[in-house]
Protein backbone atom coordinates (compact mmCIF):
# COMPACT_ATOMS: atom_id res chain seq x y z
CA UNK A 1 0.00 0.00 0.00
CA UNK A 2 1.14 3.58 -0.32
CA UNK A 3 1.54 6.17 2.56
CA UNK A 4 1.82 9.33 3.26
CA UNK A 5 4.67 9.71 5.78
CA UNK A 6 5.35 13.00 7.76
CA UNK A 7 7.99 13.73 10.54
CA UNK A 8 8.36 16.17 13.35
CA UNK A 9 10.27 18.07 15.04
CA UNK A 10 13.60 16.21 15.85
CA UNK A 11 13.16 13.44 13.63
CA UNK A 12 11.91 15.76 10.34
CA UNK A 13 15.27 17.71 10.84
CA UNK A 14 17.60 14.24 11.97
CA UNK A 15 15.92 12.74 8.52
CA UNK A 16 15.81 15.79 6.80
CA UNK A 17 12.55 15.15 5.00
CA UNK A 18 9.10 16.58 6.55
CA UNK A 19 6.51 14.31 4.46
CA UNK A 20 7.30 11.62 1.96
CA UNK A 21 5.37 8.89 -0.15
CA UNK A 22 6.07 5.12 1.00
CA UNK A 23 5.38 2.43 -0.40
CA UNK A 24 4.61 -0.26 2.11
CA UNK A 25 5.66 -4.09 1.71
CA UNK A 26 3.70 -4.64 5.32
CA UNK A 27 0.60 -4.23 6.97
CA UNK A 28 1.10 -2.43 10.14
CA UNK A 29 2.71 0.95 12.01
CA UNK A 30 5.58 -1.87 13.03
CA UNK A 31 6.20 -3.08 9.51
CA UNK A 32 6.30 0.31 8.79
CA UNK A 33 9.24 1.02 11.24
CA UNK A 34 10.73 -1.60 10.36
CA UNK A 35 10.74 -0.70 6.26
CA UNK A 36 12.09 2.63 7.24
CA UNK A 37 14.62 1.54 10.10
CA UNK A 38 16.20 -0.70 6.90
CA UNK A 39 17.03 2.50 5.63
CA UNK A 40 19.85 2.43 8.00
CA UNK A 41 22.26 5.67 9.39
CA UNK A 42 19.74 7.78 10.98
CA UNK A 43 16.94 5.77 10.42
CA UNK A 44 18.21 2.47 12.20
CA UNK A 45 19.07 4.24 14.95
CA UNK A 46 16.60 6.61 15.89
CA UNK A 47 13.60 4.32 15.28
CA UNK A 48 15.53 1.95 17.03
CA UNK A 49 13.46 -0.46 19.56
CA UNK A 50 13.49 1.11 22.85
CA UNK A 51 13.83 4.49 21.10
CA UNK A 52 11.00 6.94 22.32
CA UNK A 53 8.94 7.85 19.23
CA UNK A 54 5.38 8.36 18.76
CA UNK A 55 2.88 7.14 15.69
CA UNK A 56 -0.09 8.77 14.35
CA UNK A 57 -3.04 7.28 11.66
CA UNK A 58 -5.05 9.57 10.81
CA UNK A 59 -4.27 12.45 13.25
CA UNK A 60 -4.58 9.72 16.31
CA UNK A 61 -1.95 8.10 18.21
CA UNK A 62 -1.92 4.35 17.36
CA UNK A 63 -0.21 1.85 18.97
CA UNK A 64 2.89 -0.54 16.55
CA UNK A 65 0.32 -3.28 15.88
CA UNK A 66 -1.80 -0.44 14.36
CA UNK A 67 -3.16 -2.00 10.75
CA UNK A 68 -2.40 0.90 8.26
CA UNK A 69 -4.30 1.39 4.93
CA UNK A 70 -3.84 2.87 1.57
CA UNK A 71 -3.23 6.45 1.04
CA UNK A 72 -3.34 6.42 5.11
CA UNK A 73 -1.89 9.88 6.92
CA UNK A 74 1.00 8.36 9.01
CA UNK A 75 3.14 10.38 11.45
CA UNK A 76 6.34 9.34 13.28
CA UNK A 77 7.37 12.29 15.86
CA UNK A 78 8.83 12.36 19.31
CA UNK A 79 7.09 12.80 22.65
CA UNK A 80 5.00 15.54 22.79
CA UNK A 81 6.57 19.02 24.81
CA UNK A 82 3.82 21.56 24.28
CA UNK A 83 2.25 23.81 26.53
CA UNK B 1 -15.73 26.74 23.30
CA UNK B 2 -13.02 27.83 21.26
CA UNK B 3 -9.71 26.25 20.62
CA UNK B 4 -7.40 27.93 18.74
CA UNK B 5 -3.54 27.33 17.46
CA UNK B 6 -1.79 30.79 16.58
CA UNK B 7 1.22 32.43 16.34
CA UNK B 8 -0.32 35.82 17.90
CA UNK B 9 0.36 36.53 21.16
CA UNK B 10 -3.16 36.00 23.62
CA UNK B 11 -5.09 38.66 25.84
CA UNK B 12 -6.12 36.63 29.33
CA UNK B 13 -8.31 38.88 30.53
CA UNK B 14 -10.27 40.09 26.57
CA UNK B 15 -10.84 35.89 26.69
CA UNK B 16 -11.92 35.58 30.17
CA UNK B 17 -14.63 38.67 29.89
CA UNK B 18 -15.84 37.23 26.31
CA UNK B 19 -16.93 33.92 28.40
CA UNK B 20 -18.92 35.57 31.27
CA UNK B 21 -20.24 38.45 29.24
CA UNK B 22 -24.04 38.77 29.59
CA UNK B 23 -24.39 35.37 31.27
CA UNK B 24 -25.38 35.33 34.96
CA UNK B 25 -24.80 31.43 35.40
CA UNK B 26 -21.03 31.52 35.52
CA UNK B 27 -19.96 31.26 39.26
CA UNK B 28 -16.17 29.96 38.74
CA UNK B 29 -13.75 30.80 36.20
CA UNK B 30 -10.30 28.44 36.78
CA UNK B 31 -7.57 30.06 34.22
CA UNK B 32 -4.00 28.86 33.44
CA UNK B 33 -1.32 30.90 31.12
CA UNK B 34 2.05 29.16 30.68
CA UNK B 35 4.99 31.36 29.97
CA UNK B 36 8.37 30.80 28.36
CA UNK B 37 10.81 30.37 30.84
CA UNK B 38 14.63 31.87 30.51
CA UNK B 39 15.95 28.55 32.54
CA UNK B 40 15.11 25.00 31.59
CA UNK B 41 17.29 21.75 32.93
CA UNK B 42 19.51 24.33 34.36
CA UNK B 43 20.59 26.07 31.32
CA UNK B 44 20.03 29.53 30.07
CA UNK B 45 17.09 29.90 27.53
CA UNK B 46 17.24 32.39 24.89
CA UNK B 47 14.21 32.07 22.56
CA UNK B 48 12.17 28.97 21.77
CA UNK B 49 10.63 27.79 18.40
CA UNK B 50 7.22 25.49 18.97
CA UNK B 51 6.27 23.21 15.96
CA UNK B 52 2.91 21.42 15.70
CA UNK B 53 0.73 19.04 13.42
CA UNK B 54 -1.52 21.02 12.04
CA UNK B 55 -4.79 19.18 11.71
CA UNK B 56 -4.02 16.64 14.22
CA UNK B 57 -3.81 19.42 17.03
CA UNK B 58 -6.84 21.09 16.40
CA UNK B 59 -8.32 17.09 16.81
CA UNK B 60 -5.96 16.59 19.45
CA UNK B 61 -7.18 19.71 21.66
CA UNK B 62 -11.13 19.57 20.87
CA UNK B 63 -10.70 15.31 22.36
CA UNK B 64 -9.02 16.80 25.66
CA UNK B 65 -11.87 20.00 25.64
CA UNK B 66 -14.49 16.90 24.99
CA UNK B 67 -13.42 14.60 27.34
CA UNK B 68 -12.94 17.28 30.30
CA UNK B 69 -16.55 18.10 29.14
CA UNK B 70 -17.84 14.78 29.87
CA UNK B 71 -15.82 14.37 33.31
CA UNK B 72 -16.99 17.72 34.83
CA UNK B 73 -20.10 19.64 34.09
CA UNK B 74 -18.70 22.59 32.22
CA UNK B 75 -20.15 25.81 30.90
CA UNK B 76 -17.40 27.11 28.92
CA UNK B 77 -13.99 26.59 27.90
CA UNK B 78 -11.24 28.23 25.84
CA UNK B 79 -8.06 26.94 25.08
CA UNK B 80 -5.49 28.98 23.07
CA UNK B 81 -1.83 27.70 22.05
CA UNK B 82 0.92 29.79 20.36
CA UNK B 83 3.43 28.48 17.88
CA UNK B 84 6.62 29.63 16.24
CA UNK B 85 9.28 31.59 17.87
CA UNK B 86 8.81 33.02 21.28
CA UNK B 87 10.93 34.91 24.15
CA UNK B 88 11.17 34.49 27.59
CA UNK B 89 8.36 35.66 29.18
CA UNK B 90 6.32 35.74 26.35
CA UNK B 91 2.38 33.34 26.98
CA UNK B 92 3.07 30.04 25.32
CA UNK B 93 -0.55 28.54 26.13
CA UNK B 94 -4.15 29.67 27.88
CA UNK B 95 -6.39 27.62 29.00
CA UNK B 96 -10.01 28.90 31.16
CA UNK B 97 -12.84 26.66 31.63
CA UNK B 98 -16.07 28.56 33.09
CA UNK B 99 -18.03 26.64 35.48
CA UNK B 100 -20.91 26.80 38.03
CA UNK B 101 -18.43 25.66 40.75
CA UNK B 102 -15.50 26.32 41.67
CA UNK B 103 -14.12 22.71 42.13
CA UNK B 104 -15.11 21.70 38.57
CA UNK B 105 -13.57 24.83 36.76
CA UNK B 106 -10.13 23.62 38.60
CA UNK B 107 -10.25 20.53 37.70
CA UNK B 108 -11.14 20.26 34.47
CA UNK B 109 -8.75 23.48 33.97
CA UNK B 110 -5.60 21.69 35.35
CA UNK B 111 -6.81 18.30 33.64
CA UNK B 112 -6.78 19.93 30.05
CA UNK B 113 -3.00 21.58 30.67
CA UNK B 114 -1.87 17.69 31.90
CA UNK B 115 -3.43 15.93 28.91
CA UNK B 116 -2.46 18.42 26.55
CA UNK B 117 1.02 18.07 28.01
CA UNK B 118 1.34 14.80 26.74
CA UNK B 119 -1.32 14.26 24.05
CA UNK B 120 -1.19 17.32 21.78
CA UNK B 121 1.25 17.64 19.04
CA UNK B 122 3.37 20.57 19.99
CA UNK B 123 7.22 20.57 20.38
CA UNK B 124 9.65 22.61 21.60
CA UNK B 125 13.16 24.08 20.60
CA UNK B 126 14.95 25.95 23.12
CA UNK B 127 17.74 28.24 21.75
CA UNK B 128 20.85 28.07 24.01
CA UNK B 129 24.74 29.56 24.32
CA UNK B 130 25.47 26.40 23.35
CA UNK B 131 23.04 26.09 20.87
CA UNK B 132 19.66 24.35 20.07
CA UNK B 133 17.74 21.70 21.44
CA UNK B 134 14.64 19.91 20.89
CA UNK B 135 13.51 19.72 24.55
CA UNK B 136 12.94 16.47 26.26
CA UNK B 137 8.98 14.91 27.34
CA UNK B 138 9.48 14.79 31.25
CA UNK B 139 8.38 11.53 33.31
CA UNK B 140 6.54 14.67 35.85
CA UNK B 141 4.26 14.86 32.90
CA UNK B 142 3.29 11.82 32.20
CA UNK B 143 3.14 11.24 36.01
CA UNK B 144 0.67 14.29 36.03
CA UNK B 145 -1.76 13.03 33.89
CA UNK B 146 -1.81 9.64 35.15
CA UNK B 147 -3.57 11.17 38.11
CA UNK B 148 -6.29 11.65 36.26
CA UNK B 149 -6.84 7.66 35.15
CA UNK B 150 -7.84 7.00 38.79
CA UNK B 151 -10.73 9.66 38.67
CA UNK B 152 -13.84 7.23 37.82
CA UNK C 1 2.42 39.89 47.25
CA UNK C 2 -0.81 42.39 46.55
CA UNK C 3 -3.86 41.30 48.54
CA UNK C 4 -6.72 44.32 48.59
CA UNK C 5 -10.28 44.35 49.69
CA UNK C 6 -12.48 46.89 47.61
CA UNK C 7 -15.71 47.86 46.35
CA UNK C 8 -14.36 48.44 42.70
CA UNK C 9 -14.46 45.94 39.76
CA UNK C 10 -10.88 44.55 38.87
CA UNK C 11 -9.15 43.35 35.95
CA UNK C 12 -7.61 40.04 35.64
CA UNK C 13 -5.85 40.77 32.23
CA UNK C 14 -4.43 43.57 34.14
CA UNK C 15 -3.32 41.80 37.29
CA UNK C 16 -1.88 38.85 35.36
CA UNK C 17 0.43 40.99 32.76
CA UNK C 18 1.19 42.65 36.28
CA UNK C 19 3.02 39.80 37.96
CA UNK C 20 4.50 38.65 34.93
CA UNK C 21 5.61 41.74 33.36
CA UNK C 22 9.18 42.03 33.24
CA UNK C 23 9.65 38.80 34.54
CA UNK C 24 11.12 35.77 32.81
CA UNK C 25 11.48 33.44 35.63
CA UNK C 26 7.73 32.56 36.05
CA UNK C 27 6.75 29.48 34.21
CA UNK C 28 2.53 29.22 35.40
CA UNK C 29 0.68 31.58 36.41
CA UNK C 30 -2.98 29.71 37.44
CA UNK C 31 -5.89 32.03 38.02
CA UNK C 32 -9.13 32.14 39.61
CA UNK C 33 -12.54 33.85 39.45
CA UNK C 34 -15.63 33.68 41.39
CA UNK C 35 -18.54 35.47 40.11
CA UNK C 36 -22.31 36.37 41.41
CA UNK C 37 -24.51 33.97 39.94
CA UNK C 38 -28.30 34.57 39.14
CA UNK C 39 -29.26 31.38 41.16
CA UNK C 40 -28.46 29.75 44.73
CA UNK C 41 -29.99 27.40 46.53
CA UNK C 42 -32.45 26.75 43.77
CA UNK C 43 -33.90 30.73 43.85
CA UNK C 44 -33.47 33.32 41.67
CA UNK C 45 -30.82 36.46 43.22
CA UNK C 46 -31.31 39.83 41.91
CA UNK C 47 -28.04 40.88 43.57
CA UNK C 48 -25.86 40.51 46.50
CA UNK C 49 -24.38 42.61 49.07
CA UNK C 50 -21.19 41.60 50.43
CA UNK C 51 -20.17 42.48 54.35
CA UNK C 52 -16.84 41.96 55.74
CA UNK C 53 -14.87 42.47 59.06
CA UNK C 54 -12.49 45.67 57.86
CA UNK C 55 -8.80 44.85 59.69
CA UNK C 56 -9.66 41.40 60.24
CA UNK C 57 -9.92 40.23 56.51
CA UNK C 58 -6.67 41.36 55.38
CA UNK C 59 -4.96 39.50 57.97
CA UNK C 60 -6.91 36.62 57.33
CA UNK C 61 -6.04 36.97 53.77
CA UNK C 62 -2.96 37.67 54.25
CA UNK C 63 -2.27 34.08 56.55
CA UNK C 64 -3.49 32.36 53.73
CA UNK C 65 -1.53 33.33 51.05
CA UNK C 66 1.51 33.03 53.87
CA UNK C 67 1.01 29.45 54.67
CA UNK C 68 0.44 28.84 50.78
CA UNK C 69 3.72 30.23 50.29
CA UNK C 70 5.55 27.56 53.00
CA UNK C 71 3.06 24.77 51.09
CA UNK C 72 4.79 25.19 47.79
CA UNK C 73 7.31 27.04 46.07
CA UNK C 74 5.30 30.34 44.91
CA UNK C 75 6.72 33.50 42.49
CA UNK C 76 4.40 36.05 43.36
CA UNK C 77 0.85 35.53 44.57
CA UNK C 78 -2.30 38.49 43.86
CA UNK C 79 -5.34 38.04 46.00
CA UNK C 80 -8.24 40.72 45.59
CA UNK C 81 -11.63 40.40 47.16
CA UNK C 82 -15.03 42.77 46.21
CA UNK C 83 -17.10 44.24 49.14
CA UNK C 84 -20.59 46.10 49.05
CA UNK C 85 -23.38 45.41 46.35
CA UNK C 86 -22.85 43.16 43.78
CA UNK C 87 -25.29 42.15 40.62
CA UNK C 88 -25.48 38.49 38.99
CA UNK C 89 -22.60 38.17 36.56
CA UNK C 90 -19.90 40.70 38.09
CA UNK C 91 -16.83 39.05 39.21
CA UNK C 92 -16.22 38.73 43.27
CA UNK C 93 -12.98 37.89 44.04
CA UNK C 94 -9.56 37.12 41.64
CA UNK C 95 -7.25 35.01 42.90
CA UNK C 96 -4.04 34.28 40.84
CA UNK C 97 -0.44 32.73 41.54
CA UNK C 98 2.52 32.72 40.07
CA UNK C 99 5.13 29.69 39.97
CA UNK C 100 8.18 28.04 37.66
CA UNK C 101 5.73 24.94 37.70
CA UNK C 102 2.20 24.53 37.02
CA UNK C 103 1.06 21.87 39.72
CA UNK C 104 2.20 24.31 42.34
CA UNK C 105 0.28 27.34 40.87
CA UNK C 106 -2.41 25.19 40.25
CA UNK C 107 -2.68 23.63 44.11
CA UNK C 108 -1.82 26.91 45.71
CA UNK C 109 -5.23 28.78 44.30
CA UNK C 110 -7.18 26.42 44.56
CA UNK C 111 -6.04 26.22 48.36
CA UNK C 112 -6.49 29.91 48.94
CA UNK C 113 -9.90 29.66 47.03
CA UNK C 114 -10.90 26.74 49.42
CA UNK C 115 -9.33 28.68 52.35
CA UNK C 116 -10.98 32.01 52.03
CA UNK C 117 -14.64 30.38 51.83
CA UNK C 118 -13.98 29.33 55.41
CA UNK C 119 -11.61 31.68 57.16
CA UNK C 120 -11.78 34.74 55.66
CA UNK C 121 -14.73 37.20 57.43
CA UNK C 122 -17.12 38.18 54.46
CA UNK C 123 -20.74 37.70 54.56
CA UNK C 124 -23.01 37.31 51.65
CA UNK C 125 -26.78 38.62 51.83
CA UNK C 126 -28.88 38.03 48.65
CA UNK C 127 -31.97 39.88 47.31
CA UNK C 128 -34.41 37.60 45.64
CA UNK C 129 -38.22 37.91 44.83
CA UNK C 130 -38.65 36.72 48.24
CA UNK C 131 -36.69 39.33 49.86
CA UNK C 132 -33.20 39.39 51.57
CA UNK C 133 -31.50 36.46 53.09
CA UNK C 134 -28.02 35.76 54.47
CA UNK C 135 -25.88 32.88 52.67
CA UNK C 136 -25.58 30.16 55.12
CA UNK C 137 -22.44 28.50 55.08
CA UNK C 138 -21.81 25.78 52.86
CA UNK C 139 -20.82 22.50 53.73
CA UNK C 140 -18.72 21.42 51.14
CA UNK C 141 -16.82 24.45 51.39
CA UNK C 142 -15.88 22.06 54.94
CA UNK C 143 -15.07 19.66 52.84
CA UNK C 144 -13.42 21.81 50.41
CA UNK C 145 -11.32 22.86 52.44
CA UNK C 146 -10.77 19.94 54.94
CA UNK C 147 -8.81 18.33 52.05
CA UNK C 148 -5.60 20.34 52.08
CA UNK C 149 -5.08 19.19 55.83
CA UNK C 150 -4.14 15.88 54.77
CA UNK C 151 -1.45 17.13 52.19
CA UNK C 152 1.89 16.82 54.68
CA UNK D 1 -12.57 43.67 82.22
CA UNK D 2 -14.27 46.14 79.79
CA UNK D 3 -14.76 44.25 75.98
CA UNK D 4 -15.02 46.32 72.36
CA UNK D 5 -17.92 43.84 71.35
CA UNK D 6 -18.31 43.61 67.23
CA UNK D 7 -21.02 42.03 65.58
CA UNK D 8 -21.54 41.10 61.73
CA UNK D 9 -23.91 40.14 59.19
CA UNK D 10 -26.90 38.37 60.51
CA UNK D 11 -26.14 38.51 63.82
CA UNK D 12 -25.18 42.04 63.60
CA UNK D 13 -29.31 42.41 62.20
CA UNK D 14 -30.53 40.57 64.36
CA UNK D 15 -28.88 41.81 67.54
CA UNK D 16 -29.40 45.79 66.12
CA UNK D 17 -26.09 46.79 67.08
CA UNK D 18 -22.50 46.58 65.64
CA UNK D 19 -20.28 47.14 68.01
CA UNK D 20 -20.94 47.99 71.63
CA UNK D 21 -18.76 48.38 75.08
CA UNK D 22 -19.05 45.41 77.34
CA UNK D 23 -18.22 45.03 81.12
CA UNK D 24 -17.61 40.79 81.35
CA UNK D 25 -17.79 39.73 84.57
CA UNK D 26 -16.02 36.19 84.01
CA UNK D 27 -12.67 36.05 81.71
CA UNK D 28 -13.33 33.63 78.70
CA UNK D 29 -15.65 33.89 75.50
CA UNK D 30 -17.75 31.18 76.86
CA UNK D 31 -18.22 33.65 79.74
CA UNK D 32 -19.02 36.08 77.48
CA UNK D 33 -21.90 34.42 74.94
CA UNK D 34 -23.20 32.82 78.19
CA UNK D 35 -23.08 37.05 79.80
CA UNK D 36 -24.87 38.05 76.57
CA UNK D 37 -26.91 35.06 76.11
CA UNK D 38 -28.73 35.99 79.80
CA UNK D 39 -30.08 39.37 78.00
CA UNK D 40 -33.18 37.38 76.89
CA UNK D 41 -34.60 37.08 73.32
CA UNK D 42 -33.00 37.68 70.35
CA UNK D 43 -29.49 36.99 72.26
CA UNK D 44 -30.81 33.76 74.02
CA UNK D 45 -31.88 32.34 70.85
CA UNK D 46 -29.40 33.30 68.29
CA UNK D 47 -26.20 32.40 71.14
CA UNK D 48 -27.41 28.97 72.15
CA UNK D 49 -25.61 26.29 72.32
CA UNK D 50 -25.57 24.20 69.03
CA UNK D 51 -26.35 27.46 66.81
CA UNK D 52 -23.25 28.07 64.49
CA UNK D 53 -21.11 31.56 65.16
CA UNK D 54 -17.88 32.32 65.65
CA UNK D 55 -15.57 34.31 68.08
CA UNK D 56 -12.73 36.29 67.51
CA UNK D 57 -10.03 38.01 69.54
CA UNK D 58 -8.13 40.49 68.24
CA UNK D 59 -9.05 39.74 64.86
CA UNK D 60 -8.67 35.96 65.22
CA UNK D 61 -11.10 33.23 65.68
CA UNK D 62 -10.78 31.64 69.05
CA UNK D 63 -12.23 28.69 70.33
CA UNK D 64 -14.37 29.23 73.80
CA UNK D 65 -12.89 28.16 76.34
CA UNK D 66 -10.31 31.28 74.83
CA UNK D 67 -8.63 33.53 77.90
CA UNK D 68 -10.11 37.34 77.25
CA UNK D 69 -7.99 40.55 78.26
CA UNK D 70 -8.89 44.02 79.05
CA UNK D 71 -9.55 46.66 76.54
CA UNK D 72 -9.68 43.32 73.65
CA UNK D 73 -11.34 43.34 70.86
CA UNK D 74 -13.89 40.81 70.69
CA UNK D 75 -16.23 39.89 67.02
CA UNK D 76 -18.89 37.30 67.33
CA UNK D 77 -20.54 36.43 63.38
CA UNK D 78 -22.10 33.55 61.83
CA UNK D 79 -19.69 31.55 59.77
CA UNK D 80 -18.01 32.92 56.62
CA UNK D 81 -19.80 32.88 53.20
CA UNK D 82 -17.17 34.96 51.00
CA UNK D 83 -15.61 34.50 47.93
Amino acid sequence: MKLRVLYFARLRERFGVAEESVELAGSTAADLIAQLQARGGVWEEELAPGRAFRVAMDQEIVALDAVLYDNAEVAIFPPVTGG
Amino acid sequence: MKIVVQTEVFDLGAEVNAMSHGRTDIGAIASFVGLARDMNEGSGVQAMTLEHYPGMTEKALVMLVEEANTRWTLLDVTLIHRVGRLQPGDPIVLVAVASSHRGEAFAACEFIMDALKTRAPFWKKEETAEGERWVDARVSDDTAVARWEKIP
